[in-house]
């Protein structure tokens, strides 16, 4: 592991490594700033995502807490309405829903309650998402549902990029911002070029351009949608990807002027459908750029059941690539 | 109201001074609740008014006080300005939350007053933040918070009380016991309706004391700061108190009987006060008739501040959703 | 009030009196059935709906709780699977947030994870909405957001009919079944007829028909859709109304039907705009029915801030009449 | 393990070969999970098996049990069929939850076992539910409820705790205290370290007995039990044990030492019965053997079984999403 930041040079790394090194970072650039979660500290991380940081930065900016996550999300948000810059890592996403409370009441609320008397500088970070098999509890995908929250940020970084950088940008923001992790992605291998040093989390980013269909997407659904394109490439199907990256609030204009290019839209979505990111895109799509669509939206989304345990059944579950190849190929050719 | 006569005149005045504010506060909020001026939900904190006045007392400027949606008596004891409370729950602009938040949404940054939390225990982990920010600051402060017995049914008050021991953070836990959460009595919600003794299944120091005497609770109070402020974390005060009012406007108290409110109300530290005071000379007919005065005025200025207050522009409907800086 | 049930007669009542009578109705049909919840007893509900059910039925069947909302929710599930059929409420559906672990990882979760072994025969009441001026914390609209969840039914009723009918199909359901009843529908008052004694929880239901747009609408925004469409009929606009009233599974083919006839189609929840029901909806026409609409979709939604206090205020963040007007008139004469 | 001496050969056999069967069944998993034949998280209950072998024995079959993630032992102890216990690892339709649940989440409807619950602190609410049932149907049935001493930190454990004694639920509370929650030692996360006495905060009465001896733990289970069937509610058992191996197959166990380890190891429950046995005489040297024997063949019958199942149908994905019917 390079531990050598500060000025980021070209360099390759997986996205736990980025993940810890943003959060290293950030305790260095900001006495204000602290990690705070379940097994953040002695453990390493349940993903071992903040592994030596305790040694580094001593007990009081890495604090392991009880199993108790209303109570330190709760703490995070009082902690940072008095002035400190807390990062809350909940384990992972199925055990946020602990902690909701603490987060639409108040996180989300008391800035806009107190008539803007207290902000909430707080960033939470999570592990979402399924693949691993760990079964129907440890495998929800709650990014895009917390994205329905008036008041959070949302983000889910999809490269080792926007996981190096999203973090910073995160605490520099005045407002509550979840981070969504993917529990697959952080074994992915990716190099920094030397010019980055920072995201935009205002943005979704194209990753790959295309002039045929626009598939929308974000988190590890992103490498399987490259994956996608890279097949459909081989069909002659230029399909343009869209990093959403940011969840909440959506960047209608870097999606509409896709779409408006394309004129066809996938959007793939690790959420279960009803309800998830995936809906909002359609629904805004056919709201406002009704006109620009040469045909029906389509989406791949998890399917509407509690993961599975077992491999296959999993993986029937979840949304892959070869269903987003059929998806957009049929958009494209009519069949 | 014996046990503490070394009261001086002043401190014994100011008390009840500060309780009466409240008390007709209040009896005008009821009243402008009838009159639909103030809307929504409005709890009252009539016969509580000894805790949070004797609380407060205890309190610096540093300190940070959290409160729940019954919290008027705790903003006005802290400070806040009585027509900011009163446009407040009259929903204009000039209100503590701009309107926004009502009777049980005050807030004032300068006054540390992070907020009436309508969620019942949902206030409490904010208190252990605050405590520990103010602790790894080590600016002295000390994070009040303030709930009522029933919040120490949900598991929020059982994290937060663990969390504030196991690292020693300087949180005042006041347990307003008044018997009943809504309409359910103590007994019916609570294994051990000993609220004090939970304190110790933390290890947390903790006292009960008469919620209904000021001095006392104050006594009690200035014990509890001084073991936070000497370093020994957290401390749990239950103050054994009684709303006699309805727990809102739409109570039709079902659970308790007049017999229970009127007992009760022998206890009202307000009388009471004033008894003392007179009965020990501590304050004369006319220095309380001041006081009176003094408090109906501040009153009536209150509601002519509501009335003249303007309503918040509809334009700036989503304006602090999200914030564009954090406000220092 | 009217406590002669039993065989339902013509008769007039409140919502509030329809969900009591239903509430009722079950206690006496099933011996299974209990009410559990904060204040249900003694005080009589918080919004008086289970008054003088404690008195009738004893406290064994009528059950006030601590304030512990995780423990009572998840004590409700343990007791469904055990073979009960408990009716647990929720005082309202800002503090089922609290609740939501049991919800989703227990409730929503179990009877898939065990292979179909155990069904959680539960029902979860729970009052919500805004307009009554309680604020951000008492005012949201969460059935949308719950509709996400697999494994659940979730039910909205916006008539005293549905109120009245709705309780007894959701415990007859092997699922586990959560009704939303909004708080400013407590006083609305209906006519039962004699010959409704049950209503369909799969459907939707057309309460107005119209050819010229579709207003697709549930609970409180329901009788603002009424309004609306009675101002449009006026202007010679004539708008078909459908109560959604089942949000989870949705009915597509009613939904579909409608569109189909009408060709445009306003949706209006009182869920937060992004990620609501509404946007499920939109989603939906938009992958499948595409071809059938003549115009963009509209959404009259709650829009995206935590309600505020201020009635003024209030009324803006909430979903006017008024508004569904401009929107299905826009819609209808194209301007 | 000298304290209960009037234990019959038969039943000191039983025992061994209980705890024996969970040993080297999980001997196996580990192995298994190295062959990547089992993935997901698999936790195992290595030194922890007199816990749930004890306490097992006193339960009957009109009981409940809730477990945890770590359910292994505890399915075993309730007489799952070990067959189905490994079809269910190998994602088998044949498994305990047709392959859908895996290590964390074993059930049985036949065997009233409602599930490893992999949310912590998620299966006491469900406890409490299911004891309330039995109780207003007068089933004489209890619900036992296993959980690490990591719950303790959860709301759900102090709002399930208050339930279950508020309302006298026949729940029969079993605190697996390994010293640790993942990584983090009791005494990094509990203000109060001694467990049982959080049960005094709930006036539930309750012991604390030590988990590496299966008499003890039976003994101590038995007259939780007896209490509970008189009608007195809940009982808390905490039963003070260890867990030789990582917290799960991912953990470097960076915040313990290898002596703690080999110092919990010297108190390994089944070395000790099984010395035991022979310096009383309990069992013969054939006689072991033929346990030993015995849970080997059981354990290569579970692999082949597994082995030999197939696979859930993706066309029955969706299956009991929804229930057609509440299963009897
Ligand atoms: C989590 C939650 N559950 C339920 C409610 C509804 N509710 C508001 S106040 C109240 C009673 C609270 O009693 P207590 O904590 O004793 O405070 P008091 O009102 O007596 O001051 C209840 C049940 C709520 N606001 N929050
Ligand atoms: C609510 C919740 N938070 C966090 C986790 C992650 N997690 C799984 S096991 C565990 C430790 C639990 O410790 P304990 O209760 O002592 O049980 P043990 O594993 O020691 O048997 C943690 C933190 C979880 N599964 N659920
Ligand atoms: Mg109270
Ligand atoms: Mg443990």
């Amino acid at each position: 592991m390079n531990t050598q930041t500060g000025t980021p040079g070209a360099n390759r790394m997986t996205y736990r490594e980025a993940c810890r090194q943003a959060i290293r970072d950030a305790l260095i650039a900001d006495p204000r700033t602290f990690l705070m979660g379940e097994d953040v500290g002695l453990y390493g991380g349940c993903y071992a995502v903040s592994k030596g940081l305790l040694q580094e930065f001593g007990p009081g900016r890495i604090r392991d807490t009880p199993l108790a996550e209303a109570a330190f999300v709760g703490a995070g948000i009082g902690a940072a309405m008095a002035g400190m810059r807390p990062i809350v890592e909940i384990m992972t996403c199925n055990f946020s829903l602990l902690a909701l409370d603490q987060i639409m009441n108040n996180a989300a609320t008391i800035p806009h309650m107190s008539g803007g008397q207290f902000a909430v500088p707080l960033v939470i970070r999570m592990a979402t998402g399924g693949g691993r098999q760990l079964a129907a509890q440890h495998s929800h995908s709650l990014e895009g549902w917390f994205a329905h929250i008036p008041g959070l940020k949302v983000l889910a970084p999809g490269t080792v990029e926007d996981a190096r950088f999203m973090l910073k940008a995160a605490l520099a923001d005045p407002n509550p911002v979840l981070i969504f992790e993917h529990i697959v992605l952080y074994n992915a291998e990716g190099e920094l070029g030397p010019a980055v040093t920072a995201v935009d989390i205002e943005k979704a980013r194209i990753r790959r351009p295309g002039r045929d269909v626009s598939i929308l997407t974000y988190g590890n659904s992103l490498p399987k949608s490259l994956e996608a394109a890279e097949t459909l490439a081989g069909e002659g199907i230029e399909a343009e990807i869209v990093d959403l990256r940011v969840l909440r609030p959506l960047d209608d204009a870097t999606i509409f002027e896709s779409v408006a290019r394309t004129r066809r839209c996938v959007i793939v979505d690790e959420g279960w459908k009803s309800g998830s990111v995936s809906a909002e895109i359609a629904a805004r799509l056919s709201e406002h750029r009704f006109f620009d669509l040469d045909a029906p939206i389509r989406r791949v989304c998890s399917r509407e059941v509690p993961v599975p345990y077992a491999a296959h059944m999993e993986e029937a579950a979840l949304p892959q690539a070869s269903q987003v190849v059929d998806a957009a190929r049929s958009l494209v050719t009519g069949k | 109201m014996t046990d503490k006569p070394h009261l001086d005149r002043e401190h014994g005045q100011h008390l009840y001074r500060a309780m009466l504010r409240i008390r007709r506060f209040e009896a005008k909020c009821a009243e402008l609740y009838q009159a639909q001026k103030i809307r929504g939900f409005l709890h009252l904190y009539d016969g509580e008014e000894a805790v949070a006045v004797g609380v407060m007392e205890t309190l610096e400027d540093r300190d940070t006080i959290v409160a729940t949606y019954r919290d008027h008596g705790h903003a006005l004891a802290r400070g806040l300005p009585m027509g900011a409370l009163m446009a407040e729950m009259f929903g204009k602009v000039e209100g503590c939350a701009r309107g926004r938040g009502g009777s049980m949404h005050f807030f004032d940054r300068a006054r540390r007053f992070v907020g009436g939390n309508a969620i019942v225990g949902g206030g409490l982990p904010l208190a252990v933040g605050v405590a520990l920010a103010e602790k790894e600051r080590a600016t002295g402060g000390l994070a009040a918070c303030f709930f009522g017995e029933g919040a120490a049914g949900e598991g929020e008050f059982h994290e937060s009380m663990n969390l504030a021991e196991l690292w020693d953070l300087p949180v005042l836990f006041v347990c307003e016991n008044n018997l009943y959460a809504m309409g359910v009595p103590l007994e019916l919600a609570e294994a051990e309706t000993d609220i004090s003794r939970k304190a110790a299944a933390y290890r947390m120091p903790g006292a009960a004391v008469d919620g209904m005497n000021p001095v006392a609770v104050e006594a009690a109070a200035r014990r509890a700061v001084d073991s936070i402020r000497s370093g020994a974390g957290p401390y749990f005060l239950e103050c054994r108190t009684y709303r006699f009012r309805p727990h809102s406007m739409f109570d039709a108290q079902l659970y308790r009987t007049r017999e229970e409110i009127d007992h009760w109300k022998e206890r009202d530290p307000i009388p009471r006060t004033r008894k003392w005071l007179e009965e020990n000379r501590m304050a004369s007919a006319e220095e309380l008739q001041a006081i009176e005065a003094g408090v109906d005025a501040e009153i009536e200025d209150a509601v002519a501040f509501a009335e003249k207050g303007t309503w918040e522009s509809v334009e700036d409907l989503e304006r602090f959703v999200l914030m564009d800086e954090v406000p220092q």
